[in-house]
Order: C-alpha cells, then structure tokens, then sequence
C-alpha cells in the first residue's frame, strides 16, 4: 500500500468519495490526524474505563480471604484481560492519540505522512479491541495471563481433563482469541509506527532539524522504532501459538519436542521493549510540561534525547529478566541483570535532568504540572523496585508476587498514565479551545495521587510477605489481609479521581464552562501554540519557519541587559488570522477505504472458531474485503478532480 | 504459623538502621503480625543469602529515594512561583555539562556495586550442593506437588504436598512437571502424567522460587536452620486452581526425619481396627471402583498395571495418605469431613482438580474416608 | 539544511546483469560446496560466508543501499542488527537449554 | 525524472520537499524491512533451534538429509535469484521511460516468482506424500511455517508485480509508477535475500 501510488492522471474513484469534513459520517471516513486522534483518545479512555473495572473486581474479589465473588476460571479471564486491556487498548493507544494529535502539529506539518494509513491503523485498532471482547459472546476470553505460558496457553490448558464445565473445549477458543487480537493490534500499531517514522524524519518544516525537535517528538521517534521493531516478534510468537492450538504444530508443546521456554523468549523479546513503548511517550510529555511551568527550557535536552535513544537501545538487551527464575543458567542470568540494572543509568539522566529543569524555576502548579511532577516522584519509586528485580538471586523471591505488581504499577500507572494525563490537561485547550478546570482537575490529582499510593504501596510490603500474584483468592493465617483491604480501598479512590476527570471534561468541554484558551493559554514554548485552537484542519495557514529549539518562547521573549529575559512586544507571535490565511489550503479528502481494509481482518480471525468450509469461507470472505479495501485505496487519488479549488 | 517468625523478622528489623523504615513507615498494623510466608524473613543459609542481596539494595534503594524525593520536595518548596511574584523570567539555563557527567556516573558506580554480589551470589546458588545433600525429586501437577525421595536413602518413598526434610542439611531438588495430557500427541496410557505447565516451587523461608518447566529438568537447593513447618505456594500461574496449589515443608530435626521416612517406606497397612474401614479397602481394590482409584493413584500394594511408576500418575500418592495434615494442595484440612467431601466431588472444593466426580454413594464415601484415614 | 544529502546516481542495466551473473556463479559454488566432500568445518564457514556476499549484493547493488541515502542504510541496519543481536542470544541459550 | 518524489500523493504537503530530500514512500518501505528483519529473524531462530528435534528414531526420522531434493531446490533457487534481476532490470527500464521493456521485464520477474511458487508447492506435496508434514515435529512446523511465511511473501510481491503491469497497460505512466516499482522492486529483493538466507542455513548446511 504504500508503494503503489495513484496516478496523477485524471481519473475519479470507483465510488462517490465521501467529502463531509463535519458530522457523525465524517468520522468514520476521516483522515485528518487530529480527528483520528481525538478517535484514538475515545475509544483508548473507554478501554481504560472496561480495564479499570475489571481492576475493580480483582480488588473486590481480593479484599478479604477466602472471598467467591467470581469463579476462579472468571477471574482467570479478568486479570488476563485487565491486562491486556490496560497495555494494548488503554495506555498504547492514548499515546497514539497524542502522537496522532500533536506530532504534525509539534513538527509544523499539516498532516502525517500517510494520512490514510493513519486511519487503517485506528480502525484495525478498534477491530483488534472488538475481536478480543467478542470472546465474551463466543466462547470466552483468554485465561492464561497476559504473558500466557505455554503449554498452558496451547496443550494442556487450566483444566487437562475437562472436569470444570466445559473449559477444555473453550480453551482453544480463548486462546484463539489472545493469538489472533494481539495480532491485529500489532498490525495497527506496526503501520502506525512506520506512519509516524516518516513523519517526523520527513515531514519537519523548514528549520526544524532534529536536534530542534521538541522531546516528546524524540520520545515518539524512539517509541515508533521501538514497536517497528518488537511488533513482529510477538506476531510470529502469536502466530506458532495460533498453529499449535489450531492447526498442530509442536512449538511450544513439550510433548512432542517443542519447548515452552521458547515462546517466553519471544514474548518478553517483545515484552521489554514494549513497556518502553509505554513509558517513553509519558517521559516525552514530561519534558514538554515541565519547562512550560518551570518557565525554563529543559535541563540538558541533548542528554535527554540521547538517554531516550540509549534507553530504546538498552531495552532491546534486557528481556530474560523476566525469567531469572526461568533456570536459564548462572552465566545467562548473570548477563541479564548486568543490563537490566545498567537501565538505571539513562533513566537516572532523565530524572536528574528534569529535576534541574524545575531547579531555579518559577514553578506554577497548574493541574498538567502536577501530573508530571507526580510522574517522576513516583516513577522513581517504580524504577528502584525495578532494578531490585534485577538482583537476581533477590529476584528469586520477589518474581511472581505482588511485589512484581507493585513494581509494574508504579512505572505504569505512576509512570506512564500520570504522564498521559499531564498531557490529557496540557493540551486540552489546544484540542478543545477550553482549559480544563483547575479546580476539579486538582482535586483529580490528589484523589488519584492519594489512590494510586493507598492501592499499590501495600502491595510492596504484601508481595515480601510471601503473597503471589494471579491468585483468585488466599487463605487466612499468612497476615495479608489488611493489605489488600488497604488496596482495594485505594482502588475505588483511583476510581473516584477517575470520575472527577470525566467530570471535568464534561463540564469544562461539553459544557463549554471551561475557559476559553486562545492560542497560547500556558505561555508555552513550542510551535503547535501558535495555530489557533482547536487548530483548523490544515494545521497553519503559513508553515511556520523554525530557528530555535522552543521556537514560540524565542519568538516571544528576548535576553535583555544582564541575566534578563524580556517580553518582546506583541506581534512578534503569530497571533490568530489563520482562518482567512488558510482558506485556499486543500487537504487530501477523507475516505471509506481505510476502515473496509480494517473490516476483513477480524472476520479471517473469526473464522479460525469454524472449521471446514466455514472457515474456508470465512476467510475468503474476510481476505476480499481487505483487498478490496486496499485496492480501492491505492487506485484512489488523495483529492478528487475538478474540486481543486 | 508461629508468632515466632514474625518476632524473629523483627527483632531481625530493628538490628539494622533501615529496619525502621519498615518498622514504621511500611508495616501498617502495630501489633505483630504473623507472616509465615514472608521472604524478609529466612530460616535458612540459601533464603538469607538472597536476603543479605535485598538488604544490600534495598538500603540503597531507600538512599537514592530519599534524595530524590527531598530534592523534589524541596524544588517545589524553594522555586515555587509566589503570590508577589516580580513578573521576572526565572534565569534560563539549558544545562550545566559537569552535572550531568556526574550524575551519570555516580549511579553507574553504584550499580557496579550492587552488581558484583550479586554475579557471586548467582553462581554460588547455581548447580548442586556441596557435601552430602538429601534428594528428592520434585514433581509439580495440576494441582499439587509430589516429592519422590531418590537414591538409596529415599528408598523410594513417595508423598505430596507435604515434604519432609532433616534440619542443617542442604536438599537437592531435582523438578519436572507433568499434567494429564489427553491430546493424541501428549498423552501416555490413561492415567499417566507427561509434560505439564509450567509451575514454581517457592518456599520463601527457606529459598527464593524456582520454575519448573515441561521438557527440562530444574534443580533447587533448600535448607532450613530449625525445626518448623514452612509455607510453600506454587508460584508460577498453572491454571484453574494455581492459588490453591501450596504446600509446606515439615523441617524436622534428623533423627526425627529419618523415623519418618522408615515409615513411610512400609506399604500401607492391611488390618483394619473398624469394619468401615475394611470395607473401604474392599471398594478401593475392587475392579469397579478401586481401579478407577488405582489408575490415577499409588497406594502401594495394590498397583493396577504395575507399570507405571508411581509418580508418574496424575493423582498423588496415597499409601500413608493420612500421615499428612493437609491434603489437595495443601489449603485443607485432613480430616473427616473435607475427605468425604472431596470424594464426593473434587472440583466443588477445588475447581479444575484434575479428579473426576466418581458418584460414589455416601456410604462409599463413608468406607472410603474410613479406609484412607487409617493409611497412617 | 544539512540533513539533505547528495548520493551518486544508481547502476545501469550493464552493471545489473553482471551482479546477476555473479549471484548465479556464487550459487553454483554454494550447491557445488554441498555436494564436495569435505569436513564441515570447512564448508559451513564457506557457504556462510557466500551467502553473506550474495545478500551484500542484492542489498548493496539492486536494491541501491550503497548508492542511496544514509536513512534508508540506518533504518535496515538496525532492523538487521537487532534481529541478528537478539535472536542469536536466544537460539544459543536454547540450544544449550539453560545448562550452562 | 525525480526519484526522490517530489510528489507524494499520499502527503498533505504537496508542494514542500520532504526535510530530508527522501521520498516518504521509499522511506516506508525502508523501515518496513527492517522491521520484516525482524520477522525472519524470528521464524529462523525458531528453526535453528528445532532443526533437530525429529521426533522419531533416529533411523526413521524424517531429516533434513533424507527430505530434501537439493538439485530440485537449487533449481527454484536460482529462479528465484534471476526474478531479482529481472526486476531491477524492469526497473530501469522505467528509469528510462521505456515502458513496454518495463512491463516484459515485470511479467518476466512475476512469472519467475510464480515458479518458485510452483516449485514451493511441489516441495510440500512431496513431503506430505511422505508423511512430513507441519505436525510431524518441531524440524516440520518450524520448516514449514518458516518457507510458507517466505512463500507467502513471494505471493503478494507477485500480486503488486501484477497489478504493476496492469496499471502500466492501462496507461499509468509516469513518475510516480517509476517510484512505485522503485518500492515493490525493494520489497521483491528483501524477499529475495530472505531466502538466500534459507537456502544456506535450511538447505545447505544441515546436511551431515
Ligand atoms: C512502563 C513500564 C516499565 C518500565 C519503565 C520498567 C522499568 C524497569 N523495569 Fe520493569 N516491568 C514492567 C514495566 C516496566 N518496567 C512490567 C509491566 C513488568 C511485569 C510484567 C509481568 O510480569 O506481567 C515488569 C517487570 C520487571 C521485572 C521482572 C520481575 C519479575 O517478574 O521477576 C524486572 C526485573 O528485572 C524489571 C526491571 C525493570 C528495570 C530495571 C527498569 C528500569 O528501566 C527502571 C530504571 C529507573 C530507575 C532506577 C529510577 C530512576 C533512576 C535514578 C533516580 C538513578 C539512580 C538509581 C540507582 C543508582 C539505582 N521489571
Ligand atoms: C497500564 C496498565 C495498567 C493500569 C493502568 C492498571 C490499573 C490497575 N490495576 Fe493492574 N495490571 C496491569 C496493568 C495495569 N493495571 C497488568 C499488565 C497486570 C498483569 C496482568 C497479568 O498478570 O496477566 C495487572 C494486574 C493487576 C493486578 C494483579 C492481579 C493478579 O495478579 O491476580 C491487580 C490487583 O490488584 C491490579 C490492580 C489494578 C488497579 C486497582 C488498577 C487501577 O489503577 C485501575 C483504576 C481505574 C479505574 C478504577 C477505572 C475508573 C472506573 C470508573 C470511574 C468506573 C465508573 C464508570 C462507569 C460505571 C461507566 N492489576
Ligand atoms: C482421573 C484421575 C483420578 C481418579 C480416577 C481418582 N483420583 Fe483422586 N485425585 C486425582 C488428582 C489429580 C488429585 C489431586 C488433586 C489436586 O490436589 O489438585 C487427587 C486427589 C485425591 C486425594 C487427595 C490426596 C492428597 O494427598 O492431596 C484423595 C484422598 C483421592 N484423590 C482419593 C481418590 C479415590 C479414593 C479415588 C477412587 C475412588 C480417586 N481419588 C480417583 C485424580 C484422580
Ligand atoms: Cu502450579 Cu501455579
Ligand atoms: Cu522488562
């Protein structure tokens, strides 16, 4: 798709193209990065909601001993899909939302290199979501984990002989499920990966080298290589264990010769690099908030690109950590913790760095400040637990306990989502043309700060005390119990926070009582404020020519006379008049083409439950309407004839 | 679960400085609390090696934490924008060279630290014991673990769930893991048990986990100081009742260990002080009943094919089944009532036990109960 | 902009079938190597090294790395490297099954 | 013409140079092999690992030694390796705007792809006549999920040659085709030395 070009001759698409730029259609057939954005936003934050409740239950079930709120193999199902909920459809796909939304804008371009495939991958995103929670309907949802070992994952199964219900049957089909939907998701998250490659090595305004690039752009190249290069390992790994629970194949089955470990070595080949496809985008936006409140630029940004690069290098070196207790061998292990504890070294950069950012600044402690603030205290803590992992023979204890959890947590929630929603209330005026309310958006903070540590603080202190992780219920006697009440009070803070944040977006968007932001409500730094917000569909009526680093702030204040900065006076920014400006700028047309592709795919996935002709069919079926999809793309001109205003 | 180990934990805490950051800051309740599964707290050479690597990081761990944290705290304190601020434009520094120099190499000099230990400490736990280790021959099954006593001096006892070791000598464990495959490529004869999923044998006082694999066999080394009955849970994700899979090990002083092992060597006993219990025996080495038992279960005497060596079943072995205290992995009780309930439907208790539901009538179960609770 | 860079035109026709022609000579040496009895020792090194010399062709000549742009050699080689890096960890820790 | 496509229809900016002076295409195309490196990467690996697991007896398993027919292979090797001429010389015939040596040179490398196809197909058949098929062991499902991911691969690259020379015949053109063939000529090498790769380690070297 992306090598063969339309023709520039004069030729019309095979069927009306769709034009609405407004509208519910416009959403389905729009290749605008930032409409798909707010797409990716949408659909990321209601995943985040389903895995947040199924967090809940864990929780709830696991609030006292011996509780049966659900069903051991229920709670199987949930923590499997918390997690792959929480990492495939919650935190990757936010960040896609702020890479869609803000990288054409960041960079002075108008639009992502490949507009089209830009919306391919939302729809084969969505597709992958939907495929994976029809298993609530066709048989049920994977069971093993979000890591999900084999051979329990393919041969055997939780239940061998069948005796609970039907289980053993279903057990194909869960795992069908897991292989399948992480497939497709990897392929959203592959095209946009090269999507987002391009665009920011390609498509820059002038003056925009890329060592004036904004380090959330960094951030974004790092994470696009990152999943570039991980996405098919856990693609290949997917498809053996789809032909060893569908079609017989002996990969991971030890009964016939294959070995289990293999399949850990892929998933955690492209586990590692995956949790820095989580962090790095959060990492990114911490350090475009930071200056912006600090009214300083960023504290050694060279060092801060290049611990970024070196953390995506490094990641790729780490990944058997995950299986110190695997029995890989002393030398084996030994080398893996000398990597994984070296991991340390860049990320320390980038925490002493934006500890220098806020030294000596004028720190105003907006609701996006103290998001990303709360980012690097606890990330902090997330990152020591993680290289008390790395200490092998101490790893032996903690692996497998809610130690592990709490460590996870910590980078993840702590981490990452305290970056995202640093981002979520820094750009909001941007997106919406409304700031967030400051009152309601503190008070988030604090429920979710106060949440987060009250639930997965104490998993620390229970996981040392012998407590393991993916258990569906403990007994009494081992002294856990207070812990996990502590937790699960904690969780239904986050919970609380979690609404006073929909809360807020309702009442300060929706309800328009937001403030209105104009261009520049933070007196930031960066090029994305100079359009108007929301920006219109063409971005910047003028590409904006780039001479600096933080290129607003430059246009905006001068060194004075001694250690001064001054305002340099109004007019300097390229204030509003974008609308009459832009007026003769054509953006490519919007397009069916890209959510038929999308379309077929979890229809092939779907037809591996059948058998037979069925199948046959289904696949056929599915496989058409994807290449039609793709034909009709590709013979498809960006703009249509004759409307060439 | 005896107070003892948690006064132990932490008189053991209060020794070091930074106990007390536990003490206070971490441990939630004031009252001592009983954590008989806790890793802070070793009973043995190999679980306070690994324990002396954790105290190593993290003291410093809490260091770099408390640095961070208070230059943060402080940051927001000292830099904070005031109310009568001078509309100044704070000093814009882009960087300082010497700094970052610095701050990347102190904590590269510290991680060197930590990390020679730890390689010396891996490869000193790593392979087998020195001096004259018992062994013992782990197998984990969905959903409990079996201990074979290997060699001469095991004289090939068979238990599960609970494994006795003497006191002041190192065990060497040899694991596997087997599951009831049925699948046309997996399975054995029926009955038998092959290449199950993966668990992980974890007795955290007395050593860190080890993961046993299908297709590879893993070894482990314990020890314990003093007599006890130690917690274990598998702790690797194995399935419908991965949370029920636990076991304990029974350190006993040696002389002690070695009169129960004799035991155990005897088969089981053939005369019955009740009629119930004869009748019990009658059932289980019938050819209806008992050879469902027999197919999945050892009790020495009464083996069915005579091939398959006992282990290599998919239930435990029951020959001195009621010498234990636990049975089904370890979270019930031996007694009466938990027997007859089990047989009378395994997965009621334990979802996704690999034993069938065998409609027994109640006085089956009855004699049966009978017949196992004498198997001393 | 220093980021734009100059690079030498591609091949022609002539310089294209003498590639192919040398790609088939060392194929033909690679099929003839199987068929010579000698000690592996020899020959495994050998047919590594011939195909290393055939995919350094293709890639450098026919699909032009060695004339087009830097980016282009960044972007493959590092999907190269890492794929080469990783996976030879991981095949040799499984061939050795963790014994070591 | 212009190869480093000044014209992308697929950019919003139509009128701007890329900022490094590169096509976004070719640049696409680029990181999706290194990323298809990857990809390989991992089915070889998991072939290096299981090339000995026969799951038989020694005399009776089914090895590389007894399967393969390395005459036969060779064979669809060389096709194979004669394909990726063909395309570069199709593509310079686009290069030089001669369109109908294009498109026989399109056809030709299609049809050699075609044939190795064939010959793939004929592989299997043989071996599955023998009873080694992607069930029999490790070797066999590693083998054959191996090659069929290449064959797969062989298999779209014919469908875009294909649809190369049919736009071509129905007019189309021009600078953007000569990128077009520029991309999928790449993507047909990468496939290529895919299996200069396999060729070696699947076929050549197990021998013993
Ligand atoms: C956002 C995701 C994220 C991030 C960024 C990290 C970061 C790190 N992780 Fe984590 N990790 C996960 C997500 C993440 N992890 C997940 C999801 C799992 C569990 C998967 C599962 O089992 O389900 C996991 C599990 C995991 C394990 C396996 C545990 C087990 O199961 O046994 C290990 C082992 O080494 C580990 C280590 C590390 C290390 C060393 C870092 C380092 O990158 C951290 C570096 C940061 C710092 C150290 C703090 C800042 C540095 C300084 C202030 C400098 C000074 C510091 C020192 C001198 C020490 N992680
Ligand atoms: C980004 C990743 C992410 C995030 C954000 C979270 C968030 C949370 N996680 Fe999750 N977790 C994982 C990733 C994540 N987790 C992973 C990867 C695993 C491992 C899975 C595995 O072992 O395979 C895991 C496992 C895991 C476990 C261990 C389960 C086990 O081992 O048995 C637990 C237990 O407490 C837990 C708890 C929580 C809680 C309480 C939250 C909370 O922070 C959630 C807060 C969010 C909400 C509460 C949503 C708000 C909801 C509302 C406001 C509802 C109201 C609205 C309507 C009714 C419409 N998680
Ligand atoms: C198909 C296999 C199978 C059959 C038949 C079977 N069992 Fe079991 N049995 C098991 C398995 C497996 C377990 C272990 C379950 C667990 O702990 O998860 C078990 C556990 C037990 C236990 C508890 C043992 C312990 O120490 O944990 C007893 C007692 C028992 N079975 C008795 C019987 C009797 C009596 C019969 C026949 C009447 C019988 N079983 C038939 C498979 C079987
Ligand atoms: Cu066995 Cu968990
Ligand atoms: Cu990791």
């Amino acid at each position: 798709m992306t090598a063969t070009a339309a023709p520039s001759g004069q030729r019309k698409s095979l069927f009306r193209r769709p034009q609405a730029e407004h509208g519910f259609w416009s959403w389905f057939t729009t290749i605008d990065h930032k409409k798909i954005g707010i797409l990716y936003f949408v659909t990321a934050f209601t995943f985040f909601i389903v895995g947040g409740i199924e967090a809940l239950i864990i929780r709830l079930q696991l609030a006292q001993a011996n509780l049966e709120l659900v069903s051991p193999g229920l709670y199987n199902q949930i923590f499997t899909m918390h997690g792959l909920t929480m990492i495939f459809f919650a935190l990757m796909p936010l960040s896609a939302s702020f890479f869609n939304y803000l990288l054409p804008l960041m960079i002075g371009a108008r639009d992502v290199a490949f507009p089209r495939l830009n919306a391919f991958s939302y729809w084969v995103f969505l597709a992958a979501g939907i495929f994976l929670y029809s298993g609530v309907f066709l048989g049920g949802l994977p069971d093993g984990g979000w890591f999900n070992y084999a051979p329990l994952s393919t041969t055997v199964g939780p239940d061998p002989l069948g005796y609970t219900e039907t289980l053993a049957q279903a057990h194909a089909v869960r795992m069908i499920f897991y292989s399948v939907g992480i497939q497709i998701a990897g392929i959203a998250s592959l095209a946009s990966s090269v999507n987002f490659i391009v665009t920011i090595l390609n498509m820059r305004a002038p003056g925009m080298t890329l060592m004036r690039m904004p380090v959330f752009i960094w951030m974004a190249l790092v994470t696009s290589f990152l999943m570039l290069f991980a996405m098919p390992v856990i693609g290949i790994a997917c498809w053996q264990l789809l032909f060893d629970i569908r079609f017989g194949s002996n990969f991971f089955n030890p009964a016939t010769g294959g070995d289990p470990v293999l399949w850990q070595h892929m998933f955690w080949l492209f586990g590692h690099p995956e949790v820095y496809i989580l962090i790095l985008p959060a990492f990114g936006i911490v350090s475009e908030v930071l200056p912006v409140f600090s009214r300083k630029p960023l504290f050694g940004y060279t060092a801060l690109v290049f611990s970024g690069i070196a953390i995506g290098f490094m990641g790729w070196g780490v990944w058997a950590h995950h299986m110190f207790a695997v029995g890989l061998g002393p030398v084996a292990n030994s080398a893996f913790a000398l990597s994984t504890m070296f991991i340390a070294v860049p990320t320390g950069v980038k925490i002493f760095n934006w500890l220098g950012t806020i030294w000596g600044g004028k720190l105003r402690f907006t609701t996006p400040m103290l998001f990303a603030i709360g980012l690097v205290a606890m990330f902090t803590i997330g990152g020591l637990s993680g290289v008390t992992h790395g200490v092998v023979p101490s790893n032996y204890q903690q692996t497998d306990t809610y130690y592990v959890v709490a460590h996870f947590h910590y980078v993840l929630f702590g981490g990452a989502l305290f970056g995202l929603f640093a981002g979520m209330y820094y750009w909001a005026p941007k997106v919406t043309g409304r700031r967030l309310d400051e009152r309601l958006g503190k008070t988030h903070f604090w429920l979710n700060f106060v949440g987060f540590n009250v639930t997965f603080g104490p998993m620390h202190i229970v996981g040392l005390r012998g407590m393991p992780r993916r258990i569906d219920t403990y007994d009494t006697g081992f002294g856990w119990e207070i812990y996990n009440v502590i937790e699960t009070v904690g969780a239904f803070i986050i919970a609380l926070a979690t609404l006073v944040f929909m809360i807020n977006v309702l009442y300060s968007v929706f309800l328009k009582k937001g403030e209105e932001a104009g261009n520049d409500p933070w007196d930031a730094r960066t090029v994305e404020w100079m359009t108007s917000s929301p920006p219109p569909h063409y971005n910047f009526a003028e590409v904006p020519r780039v001479t600096a680093r933080d290129e607003l702030w430059h246009r905006k204040y001068t060194p004075g006379s001694a250690d001064e900065t001054i305002r340099v006076p109004a007019g300097g920014s390229s204030d509003g008049g974008e609308e009459e400006h832009g007026a003769h700028i054509r953006m490519p047309d919007p397009s069916y083409y890209p959510l038929v592709a999308a379309l077929g795919l979890p229809i092939m996935g779907w037809s591996l439950l059948t058998g037979g002709t069925a199948m046959i069919v289904m696949l056929a079926v599915g496989a058409t309407i994807t290449f039609a999809g793709l034909v009709g793309w590709t013979l498809e001109p960006g703009f249509e004839n004759g409307e060439h205003a | 679960m005896r107070p003892q180990g948690s006064h132990r934990e932490q008189r053991r805490l209060r020794r070091s400085w930074f106990g007390w950051v536990i003490v206070a800051g971490l441990s939630l309740s004031a009252c001592a609390q009983d954590y008989p599964q806790s890793a802070l707290d070793p009973a043995g050479p190999i679980a306070r090696q690994q324990d002396n690597l954790w105290n190593l990081v993290f003291v410093i761990a809490i260091v770099v934490f408390v640095l961070v944290q208070g230059a943060i705290i402080y940051a927001l304190f000292r830099f904070r924008e005031r109310k009568d601020d001078d509309g100044q434009i704070p000093k814009q520094v882009a960087g300082n060279t010497k700094l970052e120099i610095l701050w990347t190499a102190i904590p590269a000099l510290i991680l060197v630290g930590v990390a020679i230990p730890t390689v010396q400490t891996i490869f000193e736990l790593a392979g087998r014991p020195d001096g004259d280790p018992l062994e013992v021959r782990v197998v984990g099954k969905q959903y409990f673990w079996e201990f074979e006593y290997t060699g001469d001096e095991g004289q090939g006892v068979i238990t599960a769930t609970e494994l006795h070791i003497p006191t002041d000598r190192p065990v060497y464990l040899t694991m596997e893991s087997r599951s009831a495959v049925v699948t046309d490529t997996g399975a054995g004869a029926e009955g038998e048990a092959r290449n199950g999923v993966i668990h992980s044998f974890w007795v955290p006082r007395l050593a860190g986990k080890q993961d046993v694999v299908a297709g590879h066999v893993r070894e482990l080394t314990i020890q314990a100081d003093e007599p006890g009955r130690y917690p274990g849970a598998c702790a690797e994700f194995c399935g419908l009742s991965h949370a029920r899979m636990r076991f304990y090990v029974e350190a006993q002083e040696p002389a002690e260990f070695e009169d129960w092992l004799a035991d155990q060597a005897e088969p089981a006993v053939a005369d019955f002080d009740t009629e119930l219990a004869a009748e019990g025996e009658r059932l289980v080495s019938s050819d209806t009943i008992g050879q469902q038992c027999i197919a999945c279960h050892a009790i020495d005497g009464y083996d069915a094919e005579g091939d398959q060596v006992a282990n290599q079943r998919i239930g435990p072995n029951l020959t001195h089944f009621a010498s234990r205290e636990t049975f089904a992995g370890g979270f019930l009780a031996l007694n009466e009532e938990n027997v007859q309930a089990w047989l009378d439907n395994p997965q009621a208790l334990k979802p996704g036990a690999q034993m069938p539901r065998l409609g027994l009538t109640p006085d089956q179960i009855d004699a049966i109960t009978a017949y196992l609770l004498s198997l001393e | 902009m220093s980021d734009i860079e100059e690079h030498p035109p591609h091949p022609g026709v002539g310089q294209y079938v003498e590639i192919g022609v040398i790609l088939a000579v060392l194929t033909a040496i690679e099929v003839g190597l199987f068929y010579f009895d000698m000690a592996r020792v020899i020959t495994v090194p050998a047919l590594l090294a011939l195909t290393l010399l055939k995919f350094m062709l293709v890639v450098m000549w026919f699909m032009h790395l060695r004339f087009d742009s830097r980016w282009f050699r960044r972007l493959f080689l590092m999907g190269l490297g890492l794929a080469a890096g990783v996976y030879a960890i991981t095949v040799l820790i499984s061939v050795t099954g963790g014994a070591g | 013409m212009s190869a480093e496509g000044l014209t992308q229809p697929e950019s919003a900016e139509e009128a701007h140079a890329t900022s490094l002076g590169i096509s976004n295409e070719k640049m696409a195309m680029w990181a999706l092999i290194g990323s298809e490196c990857l990809f390989f990467g991992a089915l070889i690996s998991a072939y290096l690992i299981y090339q000995s697991r026969y799951n038989a007896a020694p005399e009776e398993a089914l090895t590389p030694r007894n399967l393969f027919d390395i005459p036969f292979t060779s064979v669809s090797t060389f096709v194979l390796l004669m394909s990726s001429l063909g395309m570069v010389l199709a593509l310079a015939a686009a290069q030089e705007a001669d369109w109908r040596r294009f498109r026989t040179w399109t056809l030709a490398t299609a049809l050699m792809g075609a044939t190795f196809l064939s010959g793939q197909f004929y592989e299997f058949t043989v071996f599955a006549a023998e009873g080694f098929t992607l069930t029999t062991s490790p070797f066999s499902s590693a083998f054959f999920v191996l090659t069929g991911f290449h064959g797969l691969h062989v298999a779209v690259g014919i469908l875009m040659l294909v649809a190369l020379w049919s736009r071509s015949m129905a007019g189309a053109i021009g600078p953007q085709q000569v990128d077009a063939v520029e991309n999928i000529g790449l993507y047909w090498h990468f496939v290529d030395i895919v299996w200069i790769l396999i060729f070696t380690l699947v076929y050549l070297i197990p021998a013993e």
